[in-house]
């Protein structure tokens, strides 16, 4: 495997440690962030021969320090979407779904009719108001009262709004509500999957340098081959499928 | 009209008035004198409830001065002159003396103004009219204090050395102003040491020294023999 | 740096952009007005003698200051439907809970502008318009707060000028101000660059419309100044003002 | 909502929460006293004649708070090493980085605040230090500030509280104070409601002993009140200050 | 030692000081007279340069008033007793009157204190050393601003109404003061109105109107028979 040039003397890795399980601080003592995004960037830079380093920081802090070389890329539970791709390039590690949660108990969601005029509180700047918007049209379409959306900064501020009660649902991913099942098992279900409009992995962000992104590519498919990924999958209670499609 | 009975005052631990009575009948003109610091202005800040004193009794016009529902017709009743004119820095000289009828709506406000523009008339200062106090001379804005206080048409006016920046033109003019209202039996009480105007138009002297009063004379008498020592000494620098 | 002008002046002039401007002077507006309101009467209660109120009063700033906003803001939003069931219903919207708590928040900072102001006012304006017979709310109104007004203005813009970009807190009770906007598509697109210079766009031209203002005001204050005192007296008669 | 309280008393007095309001609390002082530094002589120039200097001036205020000061600690940390490679080495810590844009940010206002306090004393008062013949600097240190003083620590503080709140956007370069110490470990627990409170407690612990501090400084401004002075005479005098 | 040539000043639209000559040598001590507004105390904050004047000339003790450099030693030739004292509020009496010698370093601290003392022991403040300016009477407060002018030991003293707000025992003895500054060989410029100090004192007295030196002549010639019918009529008015 060739590093590329901007690892040659490490790789670090910007990241807003308040996502878990992709990064957090699992303890509040801890030096460095753990998690997902922290494995993976640990085996890539293994792969190189390299160091990983870490630098937390808010997640509006990221891309101006990736864009100002502060560090080597961005794995911060960032998915790879089109219109991001003007100003950075990505490399997929690993795919995800959108899914609506309840409070414990809740009954699953069978028909989208069901959601019509509820109240879904969402993490702002995500995908999530978008696709919260198509369902939204697709309600209306049906003659359903659209459901309410509001936006919170946080992943957290949005989740805390289901335990006061103000919303009926919160959007997360699919990692993040395996993530609390596995710390405090039995607050929350998930009732709802939202139909993926396009395949938008996790994905690790880097400066438009083509070579560059390429060499990292390589580096994840190599990680798929070996298996690496798949160990990191499953130490985080995610599911397998969650690979389809990574490294090709 | 005004009465102090037994009147003490304290800044604190300093003793500023001891024991101060004093009568004034309706009409009388009061002037009151002594060394520096011996409690003239805060005895006429007593008599309007500027500064509230700590014991004794003080009335005027029948009102109990310090009684907290009366505090504002003690005040309406007694118009004032500061010995550092206090004029409101942002209103005109006109403005600084029609505020208090305006607000307190005894008179229209074109009726105000008229009144305002006689007595700045009066102190020869009606072409400063429309001047911000800071623009003014000292003597300037001691004229503008005398309008601003007339306007209220007080029936007690406490003049605390009204003619300290004053030429002695001015003085003339000022002092002419105060026998006028003196002999419109307005009652005065004024804290002075124009002996001139003292011998002229107060009914009493009343001298004070170190926070009591020395001696209450009539002018003649207080002038030709006064009676205390203390005021023997302070007369007798004045034909220094 | 990579900059796509068509970016910064599509999103310039777009609805969502404005919109979040609008709101961000609108919620700060009202709150500042709010909080002057409440802070004056307490402001002239801290600027007399010692009492039990003032002692209180002193509490209520000190809490209002150390509480992050933050926490004002989710309080108002998250704890008070939970005390008070009224607040759940849909009349109670983010704006709302915003007004309430970022009042709140300014009024502590406002009355200490205001104290220092009123304390810088010549003891002799009081007793002027104490012998003058006024009654103490004509003395604050016509003597003592036009005054203060000129010493409180400089550090009040100042507070005004926070409390726009302290709005953007708001977005935590799901508010969509300009910040949050600007925040929301640059997570969308990653084009950093693009947006953060729209909101510092709208920010330049509030803050600077602002001091313009201000400066307009404070022509009405040259009475203090010996040297400037004459051009006021001047316009005043001019006008008939 | 459920309250855990020995998450509370352990996170309250826990190395990163203890680390984080230090961090806190010496940022600000930092920035704070260097804006001041930087305010006070710019305060003197605009509280002067008019001139191009003072146009300046304001035109720094102007821009200096209009930028919010999110993109003051980006522009600081990530664009400055661009500029100037000097800043891309190892001293250049997020700390200074932050020291360096709070510090630019916060002189903004203070400049306003101190400009306000000078006009408030008294003109007769540098006409009486030039008389006995003083030069400016000295009419400024012995006469002018310590008069304007009185007036400017209230919104002073009000200020060095805004900033102490205003610090934790520094984690947006990296810089782990205490509010971004907190929503950390709510990301990780959300137990929302116990790790706010350990925020709000040093919160409060500072923002409190820090008006303690203030009534003491006030109490060396007694002189201005009629019926305080002689409390402060006696003290003098009996210290023999 | 003070020479004038040709000196106006404007206030805005207002013609404060009017082609104003005036030549006073070493020594020699000038009262200034007029009436209120007539731009006494425009012409003596011309001297020291508290207002720049806009055409003419002033020289102090052989330094051009108006030119930068000298700006520091012009005001430390002329010590100055405003017509509103101007007293630091936040200094106390002392401190007030060693803060000028402290600070331009002709003293030692000690000195200064030393100094301080004896002024204000000549006119009479020195108990009150320690009080802070709010604390003061009027007329106190005149003479710590007394007091403090000199402590600066300066060439030339301009007084702008000293004894305003004392009363006429206090007159007296601050009178004394400034007539013992004078057999010193103190120049000294006397805005006033004390007829007598001005006959006893002054070697000419200066009377103004409207920003016009409209005469100038030893006093006995002036008390007696003045020039000009301007001054005739100001001088009718004081035997008032
Ligand atoms: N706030 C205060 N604290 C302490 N002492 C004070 C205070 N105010 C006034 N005094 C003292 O009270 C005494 C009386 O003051 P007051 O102003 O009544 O004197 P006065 O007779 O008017 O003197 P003058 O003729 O100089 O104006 C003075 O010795 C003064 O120092
Ligand atoms: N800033 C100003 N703007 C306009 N006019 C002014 C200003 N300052 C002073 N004047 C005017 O200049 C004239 C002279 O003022 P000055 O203070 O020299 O008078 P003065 O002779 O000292 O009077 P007094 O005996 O009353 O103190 C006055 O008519 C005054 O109104
Ligand atoms: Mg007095
Ligand atoms: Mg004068």
């Amino acid at each position: 495997q060739t590093a590329p040039e901007f690892a040659a003397d490490g790789f670090s890795v910007c990241v807003d440690p308040t996502f878990p399980p992709m990064e957090f601080m699992a303890d509040a003592a801890d030096k460095d962030p753990s998690g997902v995004d922290i494995d993976v960037a640990r085996a890539l830079a293994g792969l190189w021969g390299v160091d990983a380093s870490f630098v937390s920081m808010d997640f509006a802090g990221l891309l101006p320090s990736l864009e100002a070389g502060r560090c080597d890329a961005v794995i911060s539970g960032t998915v790879l979407r089109e219109d991001r791709l003007k100003t950075f390039n990505a490399v997929p590690y690993l795919d995800t779904a959108t899914v609506l949660i309840a409070g414990k108990g809740a009954p699953a969601v069978s028909d989208i009719a069901e959601l019509a005029g509820k109240t879904v509180a969402v993490q702002s700047g995500t995908s999530y108001p978008g696709r919260m918007e198509e369902l939204n049209a697709e309600l209306e379409a049906a003659g359903h009262a659209p459901t309410k959306i509001q936006q919170y900064p946080k992943q957290s501020d949005a989740i805390q709004q289901l335990l006061v009660g103000r919303a009926a649902y919160v959007v997360t991913q699919d990692t993040e509500i395996a993530y609390r099942e596995m710390q405090d098992p039995g607050k929350f279900d998930v009732v709802f999957t939202m139909p993926a409009a396009a395949f938008e992995p996790f994905s690790v962000y880097l400066r438009k340098d083509d070579a560059e992104t390429a060499k990292v590519g390589e580096a994840v498919k190599a990680l798929v081959a070996n298996g690496e990924l798949l160990k990191i999958v499953e130490k985080w209670n995610l599911s397998p499928s969650q690979l389809n499609g990574i490294g090709e | 009209m005004i009465s102090l009975r037994n009147v003490n005052k304290n800044y604190g631990t300093f003793h500023a008035l001891k024991d101060v009575s004093l009568e004034i009948a309706q009409g009388e003109k009061v002037v009151i004198c002594g060394p520096s610091g011996s409690g003239k202005s805060t005895l006429i800040r007593c008599v309007n409830h500027l500064e509230p004193h700590d014991s004794g009794e003080i009335r005027l016009d029948g009102l109990e001065v310090g009684a907290a529902r009366d505090v504002l017709k003690v005040r309406r009743t007694a118009g004032m002159v500061f010995q550092n004119f206090n004029l409101f820095p942002h209103l005109t000289v006109l403005e600084n003396c029609i505020l208090a009828p305006k607000l307190t709506g005894a008179v229209s406000d074109r009726e105000a103004r008229k009144m305002a523009e006689d007595y700045l008339a009066r102190v020869h200062i009606l072409d400063q009219a429309w001047k911000y106090p800071i623009q003014l001379s000292g003597g300037q804005q001691q004229r503008v204090a005398i309008a601003r206080a007339l306007c209220m048409k007080p029936k007690v006016m406490l003049f605390d050395e009204p003619t300290s920046a004053l030429d002695p033109e001015m003085v003339g003019e000022v002092l002419d102003v105060m026998g006028e209202l003196a002999s419109e039996g307005m009652t005065m009480i004024c804290v002075t040491h124009e002996m001139g105007f003292a011998r002229k138009v107060a009914d009493r002297v009343v001298f004070m020294d170190a926070g009591r009063i020395v001696e209450i004379a009539p002018p003649e008498t207080f002038f030709a023999a006064p009676q205390s020592d203390r005021a023997r000494a302070f007369l007798s620098q004045i034909s220094h | 740096m990579s900059f796509d002008p068509s970016t910064f002046w599509e999103a310039l002039f777009s609805w969502p952009f404005l919109r979040g401007a609008l709101l961000t002077l609108g919620l700060t507006i009202a709150a500042h007005l709010t909080a002057i309101l409440i802070a004056l009467p307490l402001a002239v209660v801290l600027n007399g003698p010692p009492s039990v109120l003032r002692k209180l009063i002193t509490a209520y700033v000190g809490f209002f200051r150390a509480v992050p906003t933050l926490l004002q803001l989710l309080f108002v939003w998250n704890a008070l439907p939970q005390i008070f069931p009224i607040f759940r219903e849909e009349w109670f919207t983010p704006f709302l809970a915003a007004w309430i708590a970022l009042s709140l928040n300014e009024s502590a900072y406002q009355v200490e502008i205001n104290r220092s102001a009123l304390s810088a006012v010549d003891g002799g304006q009081m007793a002027a318009g104490q012998a003058i017979g006024l009654k103490k709310s004509h003395i604050y109104r016509y003597i003592m707060l036009p005054q203060a007004l000129r010493v409180a203005l400089p550090p009040t813009m100042n507070e005004f000028i926070t409390l726009l970009k302290l709005t953007s807190l708001a977005s935590i009770i799901s508010l969509q101000e300009l910040m949050t906007v600007t925040q929301i598509n640059v997570a969308r697109t990653f084009q950093f660059s693009e947006y953060y210079a729209v909101a510092l766009t709208w920010y330049l031209v509030m803050v600077y419309s602002l001091m313009g203002l201000q400066k307009l005001v404070e022509r009405r204050f040259r009475w203090s100044s010996r040297t400037e005192a004459a051009a006021l007296a001047e316009t005043r008669r001019s006008r008939g003002w």
